[in-house]
């Protein structure tokens, strides 16, 4: 979706604020929301890519002016609402209302271990790759109201390939529950001057991942 | 995006109690959630990052294997796992200087660098970065040489990044821990040299 | 510049909210913000434009969670403190602490005259408009930080001139104070398709105004 | 966007306090604003348009003008000025439907037809109209039949629209100012039909 996530090239924020190593938290509600996302997570209710629409899906004046944790614990509640976890009574009343459903619950002992393994997002595919590196392709004019990865501003841009990662989790089907729909990722390249016109920079490249869904040969 | 030292609008009670719910329900465990939090502040860092840095600077074997598959490089010195199954390591040279971004959320590389920086986050940064990278550069206070090009990664899948950054002239004599101490979360961006 | 104003193709707002007819304010300080404005413009100390830009240079989120008339009132405020007529120090202090600027004020009995008369913005040009009607042509991309007015969704894009309407003021120029620079102004009509892809809807078409800047023969 | 009627976060005091500088500095006079507000609020407004439609669809000699240049044609009933020196007319039929924006900022015609509403300043509105006119008339209850395409017009300069609705059925017998009065506003931004 054309959400207000999208933020490649918009303009009007202001400089960056450079921070220091290790400011990781401001407050110690944003230790528990980050701890609670990773944690609920195991319940294995959503994915990865319906957590990030859930977030990219606040309305834009919302999303622009809350924290970036605040960004999460909104989306958290949604989610744990919309898939039954959570009743909105619950979440009104700031307390358990009935007992949970039996879902898979991360053990403490384990967490170094489940956060070391992580989960890969490749998968096997039969299909060969239609591009190899070094290919030209040009991105695909699409704007779903759904999830996609691909940003607004490398949409109908022509580029090149110049990475093949194997075959990678959909996120524009993953997000909506319609399965992962795994294809062929690859790196593409652009050069600066295809993405923002004469006026960019001579020497900027951008790469993006893009899924082989979101690629025409070019 | 308001920082996040500002007036959190409730955030501090909605969140306690929703932790409160979700234990009460049985979906948590508070010590897990200890765990998480104390893994990232004090387990998983950029000083991971700095050791694998650093070994590529000293051992071109290793140079190799991670230019080849960085997951499995990185996997070598015991980093991996969560928002860093897939891995890619560029490497800065007088030619080309790379930086990193999300301009659709915060995909960073945590086993290597730890939790990003709110500045990672911040539409200003996510914003610009792809469209005006010596602009960001300058807030960082960097500039780089004009035939310098830049490469900005911007990572809209699973695959992460990990900037090598130039080896600093005058360091031939220091060993690969001595190395691994000069080396930033910034440099390790894009955002900063050494 | 790419800013929150330029709002075509984003999503996530939900929906439209009809208003009966009449409905033209909501508050008092509504009404005397519009007036002002108009009334103020006649000093002559700055262009449209120049407030349209004032307008879109608001920080995103302030932009999308303020009402309209709060952005107007805001940039009003703006323009007359970076233009000399007030200083930050009277509009901190909530009154006149010098004299005014000699300036062109709008005579109350003048007020029904001068809005009927409106300030058209066309000029002439020595040059023959290179685009007639019919004529195939691509916008330009371009991501100027200063004020345009193409908006980005009509960027790269292929389209037919719809009509021909003359020389008009340019924005990009008149915003900042950097002359009329008049030039060709078209109507470009795209096929929904073009802006959109494949998931348009298949009888859509759209008209933007664009200047002869923006556009290359296609 | 806020909607206006919400906490107007001081405004009503940083517009008196905006008032009173620039009247004792000499800018502006109360009475011209007060002559500002009345003119659109009495004045000028959806009635002045709906005699431009009225006339089209009862005088042909008319409409051609006005196809041919509306600007003078409006000017003809008395019309025109601030908001509306270059006008377009442009006349839904059964196979095409104009609906009238401005993505960019609020531009709107307003010697045919008064001050925007709030709707069309909305981000609502001007985000949709372009991408998707038909959702978006669908949450003003239209619904166009299959057959009919949708030109939207986004007022990206000083052209202003004005959309001539169809003539309903059953309105032969109608003299012009019976026939004003049936066009509404909405009608002629192209969110209605008659």
């Amino acid at each position: 979706m054309n959400g207000a996530a999208d933020l490649g090239g918009m303009m009007g924020f202001g400089p960056v604020a450079p921070e220091s190593d290790g400011e990781y938290f401001h407050a110690e509600w944003e230790r528990r929301i980050l701890a609670l996302t990773l944690a609920v997570g195991a319940a294995g209710r959503w994915s990865i890519d319906a957590s990030r629409h859930a977030r990219e899906s606040l309305p834009p004046g919302v999303y622009l002016t809350s924290s970036y944790y605040a960004i999460w614990a909104t989306a958290l509640e949604r989610l744990l609402v919309e898939h039954g976890l959570v009743g909105a009574d619950e979440l009104a009343a700031g307390r358990s209302l009935r007992p949970g459903e039996p879902v898979p619950v991360l053990d403490a002992a384990r967490v170094p271990a489940v956060l070391a393994a992580g989960s890969p997002y490749d998968r096997p595919v039969a299909a060969p790759a239609s591009f190899g590196v070094g290919d030209r392709v040009r991105t695909r004019v699409i704007h779903p109201s759904g999830h996609t990865r691909l940003p607004r501003y490398a949409r109908g841009k022509a580029g090149v390939v110049a990475r093949v990662h194997g075959a990678h989790v959909l996120p524009d089907s993953s997000a909506h529950g319609a399965g992962e729909a795994p294809q062929w990722l690859y790196s593409v390249r652009f050069d600066g001057r295809e993405l923002w016109g004469e006026g960019a920079d001579a020497g900027l490249a951008v790469t993006i991942e893009a899924w082989e869904g979101y690629l025409d040969p070019a | 995006m308001a920082t996040d030292g500002t007036a959190d609008g409730g955030l501090a009670a909605r969140t306690e109690a929703l932790e409160s719910i979700l234990v009460e329900k049985g979906y948590v465990q508070p010590a897990a959630l200890d765990r998480i939090i104390s893994t990232y502040e004090r387990d998983v860092g950029p000083r991971n990052g700095a050791q694998v840095v650093a070994r590529s600077w000293t051992d071109p074997d290793y140079r190799e294997r991670l230019r080849a598959d960085a997951t499995a490089a990185i996997a070598e010195l015991g980093f991996g796992g969560r928002q860093g199954e897939h891995m890619v390591a560029v490497e800065n040279t007088p030619d080309e200087h790379h930086l990193v971004v999300c301009t659709l959320c915060s995909c960073y590389p945590w086993p290597v660098l730890g939790l990003p920086p709110t500045w990672y986050k911040s539409p200003a940064y996510r914003s610009r970065a792809v469209l005006d990278p010596r602009g960001v550069l300058a807030d960082f206070g960097v500039t780089l040489p004009e035939r310098t090009r830049v490469t900005v990664h911007d990572s809209t899948a699973e695959v992460r990044y990990l900037v090598v950054p130039m080896r600093p002239a005058g360091t031939e004599g220091l060993d690969e821990s001595s190395l691994a101490e000069l080396v930033t979360r910034d440099a390790m961006i894009g955002t900063a040299l050494l």
